[in-house]
């Protein structure tokens, strides 16, 4: 077992998988000989060569596409969005022919392309390389969309998304690639997409959330543990579609129900996780829905004390779960 | 006066190294396409299927190039109007017709997709949806696994006009280029994007000149002569397989119907200019040559007429009493079915 | 007062505003000479001409940027998607641009766009003909998102639409354009964008909708009524940012709630609605919060039966309704 | 020796009708943009600011342009390497530095974005974003409501190399020509797109040839040298103005600099690569220039320099100092606020 930072289980998953089967490529903005601007695909170049990590022309929309006729014939394309703020320009490739290549031809075509973009804020990234745009994408059947919470689950997951035969977008926190370090098996694993996990068993507040928040909410339950308050912590780990069994089972535990996100509320998808609450759990709640999030302004500011102000941090997690206990 | 007429016209297709045998097949899928329209268009007027989107005027172009593919081995990323290149590459009249109807049997979607929008793996032909161009990126991917895989085949993406001015046009012709790879870009310019024509459309004087912002050689042919657009495809072929990279080719054709069935060009064009149109229908121009030539005799013609309304009619007849998709197998496919691999 | 259908609604406000204000025009695919593919520009190029009438190139993100630019210059543009699954090109020009350029600019720029587009299904449209898009766009604050569910509402909401100061994505139901008629006034009017409204008063169950589905619930609670069964309708109008108080208000009178969309189910607009009755009425709910949405599939196929299968109508929203009055 | 060069240069501002206080004016503002560059680094690596994203190597091309418009009238639809273009368009060093910093009284964005991020409606800036391109078509569109509202004002747009494959060069370039729009796209090609270098991007054998896809004339100009740029940029106002269409204008540069404050360069390019471009540093070859001229004396020199570094001094001193935007305001402006007209 060996410290593993996020991003390393990343690059990891990669690695393995591009030597494992041939079908694999890496693609993207500077995924080459700069080894990505995060350093994602650090040491990929050297290892494989051109034909297997290729840097592209800066084209959103021709990496999703031509990833996506790659994945039709067979390969099993990697593509890396440089940030998710700037997957836009290829949402209609994504959204019209990934999400629906297999249902439209009734099962004849099918499209295993993993999509890999790096989100969310905290590091001073601004407008455009601070958002979380999960929800712009959670509506879409045919896709599936995973967002990590650790480099363990990071590097299970990846396995699983670039051999999934279904098109994966995986998201991953920028500001969890080196902060978050964990021991990971040297022996070979994959986990299931689609599985919500417990992190925490507990009784007084339940707890939803997804990605980096997880961790900032396993922060702030162990303060809490201080205080008596026993908190019970759901990890999503795929946002869409929702693992919904998970959800209900999480929510009825406690009858308290707090959910997390780094992005703006309206809209975001934990709205869809109170709403299957309210569908399933009315009567194990023993107080209202809490939802937790960014505010509704188009994206975090640069300025320092406005990026802190926007942001979910342990402190407002904890004063959300106290007042919820308190309820 | 026959004879006279046939002492003016040379034969241009034996240069080209094709048969007597070949010309008379490229005539029979282009006049199985026409028929095959018409009979849509009667359906449709009908009530009895809803959408018609046509290919009428286009069969030189999509016959020609379609001739000089090898069908099992390269790659097809078609458009809507494309129904001569689905019965050239081996879908039959009764699929096209299941299609049309949106039976459970229509290979392309199983009746999920509307007329025209066509896919079927076993015959090299990827899926296409609505939104146009997004299938000259895939065109592109497919030739990038060509590469990758050391494989023999070229992939061939056909689009309109007025979609050569949409971004993935010019991010997948920029990637092919960068990449050289074996990868044919093939648009067919009638001259309307529904009601638009070209110079509200494309800024360029002509579509093959944009080839040049691609490093790709770029060729503008006469789409209502197969002969020419067959040479022109042959041609970027060998470049593709020799490794020598992308094409554009453009193929100057007439949409001689409206945009689709439910479109009316009276709105946007003169009837002056669709029987202009009509002069240079490319299904008469090319059976002229043929019979020039004598190679499409009275008995010929008058066989493959009858040998095609028989098909038609079958096909027609067939779909027409197939069943529809059983409602239950809508959740079906919107992702892998469990247990499978 | 004049009979006046769904699109001669829109046509009619467009042809106002035009009249009204030398800084509006119009521009998009086929709206000139043709009058758009379903009519709704119908001889505003013959009465305005060519200047402000502007067919474009195919291109969609060309449509919203050239727009987006002239809206900063101080024009009204009311750009035209030919129909609404054909938006997704332009996706990075509505949200990177239109949404936030007030916001980035802290108030120095702003952009005041109108992105009209037809959507929804039961049209024989298949997958990109038919689908309901607006959940994609209702997480993005600076936009704001209204979709009209009549005659009057649809021209005096347009109308408001075209002299808001922020982007506003006008989505238009094809099946109401010819199939909703009503008498509305001669004299000019513009309605509130934000205010959803109530379209019936009743005590034993509260159905919340938007656009077509309005008519289809007021059809459904009329049978209802013989029943004695009393249906509160609330109309949305505009999906985002969503009118939270008449969302409570709504819930809270009868304890019942249904919520109805076209779109699939999960992460639909009606996942907000639902979060935001989990937060505040949960005391106020006498039964789960019911969801009444199209199945969680790509988009809508083709065949005549498998359309039918996928739409939501009257008989189920009836149905829906009663189960919940006798819950 | 100094008068043997001077009489090996010839004049070549003259030709252009440029005075020599032209070309003092166009050399003070280039080597105020280095200067202010330059302390921006300083300031990132003493970690007073957080990002620099730089302009090294294109203030000759970014200048050059500038002087072509009128300030007032022209707008710019900038990118992120436009510092030049800034202080050229009248935003002051000071601004400039508040916008490093992140202070309220950022003009660009009330310290909402970051640095390079500009927007200056006073001074006909158009606000920007980061995702590249996406201000091609805004600067179309500004020649829209040129044209509609008959208004005789040129916009240029600013981009760099690998940003020309985005779609919505091709959409916008396209949009421009198909109305003979007066919009300037020009062109900032320093040869790298972050890491990436030309000949993986572009498939072009340049970009200016890029332009007859949308039938408007494309240059390729030397970016090293402001004058040349100046008279590339005037001509193409000219055109635009006398109504004869847009155009494209290519200026090859250098990026002296690694892409950002967050780059390391060393990963993809060599050492030799870096020195050889710095020998065609344009600020030392325009002052070569005018100093062989005998325009630039050393007292002017040195005079500019002090000049310089005070204003440079007391914008850094303004900017450190000033205080950081009210987190109450995080809420503002998303949209229009209430009660206003
Ligand atoms: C992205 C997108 N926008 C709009 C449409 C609606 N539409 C369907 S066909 C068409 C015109 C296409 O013109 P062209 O590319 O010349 O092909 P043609 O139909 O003339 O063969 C349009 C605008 C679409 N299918 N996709
Ligand atoms: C749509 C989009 N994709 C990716 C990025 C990340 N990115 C920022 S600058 C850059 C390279 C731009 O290269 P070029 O256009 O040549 O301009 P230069 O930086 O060289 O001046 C990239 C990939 C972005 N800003 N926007
Ligand atoms: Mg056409
Ligand atoms: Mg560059």
């Amino acid at each position: 077992m060996a410290e593993t930072t996020y991003i390393q289980a990343i690059t990891q998953a990669m690695q393995e998988e591009l030597k494992k089967d041939e079908n694999v490529f890496v693609l993207g903005e500077d995924v080459g000989a700069k080894g990505g601007v995060f350093r994602a695909t650090d040491g990929l170049f050297d290892e494989f060569g051109t034909d297997r990590v290729i840097d592209t022309p800066l084209t959103e929309s021709a990496i999703a596409g031509v990833g996506i006729g790659a994945a039709m014939y067979g390969m099993r394309p990697v593509a890396e969005m440089q940030f998710v703020d700037f997957i836009l320009p290829a949402v209609n490739q994504i959204v019209s022919e990934a999400a629906k290549i297999r249902y439209r031809s009734n099962n004849d075509w099918h499209c295993p392309i993993t999509i890999r973009a790096p989100y969310g804020g905290g590091v001073s990234g601004a407008l455009y390389h601070s958002q979380s745009l999960e929800a712009m994408f959670s509506n879409q059947p045919g896709l599936k969309i995973v967002m990590p919470s650790s480099p363990y689950d990071a590097k299970g997951l990846l396995k699983a998304a670039i051999r999934d035969n279904d098109p994966v977008l995986f998201l991953e926190h920028k500001r969890a690639y080196r902060f978050l370090k964990e021991e990971i098996p040297e022996e070979e694993y994959v986990l299931p997409i689609g599985e919500a996990a417990v992190k925490r068993e507990g009784s007084d507040v339940t707890v939803i959330t997804y990605g980096l928040n997880v961790h900032l909410a396993e922060q702030a339950a162990e303060n809490l543990a201080k205080e008596d308050i026993d908190v019970h912590l759901l990890d999503l780990r795929t946002v869409y579609p929702l693992d919904q069994s998970a959800i209900i089972q999480a929510a009825s535990k406690t009858g308290k129900v707090l959910l997390v996100t780094e992005d703006n509320k309206e809209g975001s998808v934990i709205g869809e996780v109170a709403a299957i609450i309210a569908e399933h759990c009315l009567f194990e709640l023993d107080a209202p829905v809490e939802r937790l999030a960014g505010p509704d302004v188009p994206a975090m500011p640069y300025a320092a004390n406005l990026e802190k102000e926007f942001m979910v941090d342990e402190t407002k997690i904890e004063q959300a779960i106290r007042s919820l206990a308190l309820f | 006066m026959d004879r006279s007429e046939s002492v003016m016209t040379e034969n241009r297709h034996e240069k080209l190294g094709l048969t007597d045998e070949d010309v008379l097949a490229i005539y029979r899928d282009m006049l199985l396409t026409r028929r095959l329209d018409e009979r849509m268009w009667l359906l449709n007027r009908s009530g009895k299927i809803n959408f018609v989107v046509s290919g009428q005027g286009q069969e030189a172009a999509q016959i020609g190039a379609g001739f000089a593919l090898e069908k099992g081995t390269d790659y097809l990323a078609p458009y809507y109007r494309d129904m001569g290149l689905m019965l050239n590459f081996g879908m039959s009249a009764k699929e096209i017709m299941l299609h049309g109807f949106a039976k459970a049997e229509d290979p392309n979607s199983g009746g999920r997709q509307m007329p025209g929008h066509y896919g079927y793996r076993a015959k090299n032909i990827i899926t296409g949806s609505s939104p146009v161009t997004t299938q000259v990126p895939h065109a592109v991917g497919f030739a990038l696994a060509a590469k990758l895989k050391k494989q023999a085949f070229v992939t061939l993406a056909t689009l309109g006009d007025g979609s050569t001015n949409q971004g993935d046009f010019h991010e997948g012709l920029n990637f092919a280029g960068v990449h050289q790879l074996p990868v044919i870009t093939f648009v067919q310019n009638n001259k309307y994007a529904i009601s638009v024509p070209l110079d509200k459309q494309v800024a360029s004087r002509n579509i093959a000149v944009r080839a040049e912002s691609y490093g790709m050689p770029g060729v503008q042919v006469d789409g209502n002569d197969p002969l020419a657009v067959y040479e022109a495809v042959r041609n970027a072929k060998e470049r593709a397989i020799n490794g020598e990279g992308p094409s554009l080719i453009e193929a100057v054709t007439d949409r001689l119907t409206a945009h689709s069935s439910d479109d009316n060009d009276k709105l946007y064009r003169t009837e002056e200019e669709i029987n202009e149109m009509k002069e240079n229908d490319c299904v008469h121009t090319f059976a002229a040559y043929l019979t020039d030539l004598g190679i499409l005799t009275k008995e010929k013609s008058e066989a493959m007429d009858k040998e095609i309304k028989q098909e038609i009619n079958e096909a027609t007849k067939y779909a027409e009493a197939a069943p529809l998709p059983d409602p239950a197998t809508l959740m079906d496919y919107v992702y892998e079915p469990k247990g499978v691999e």
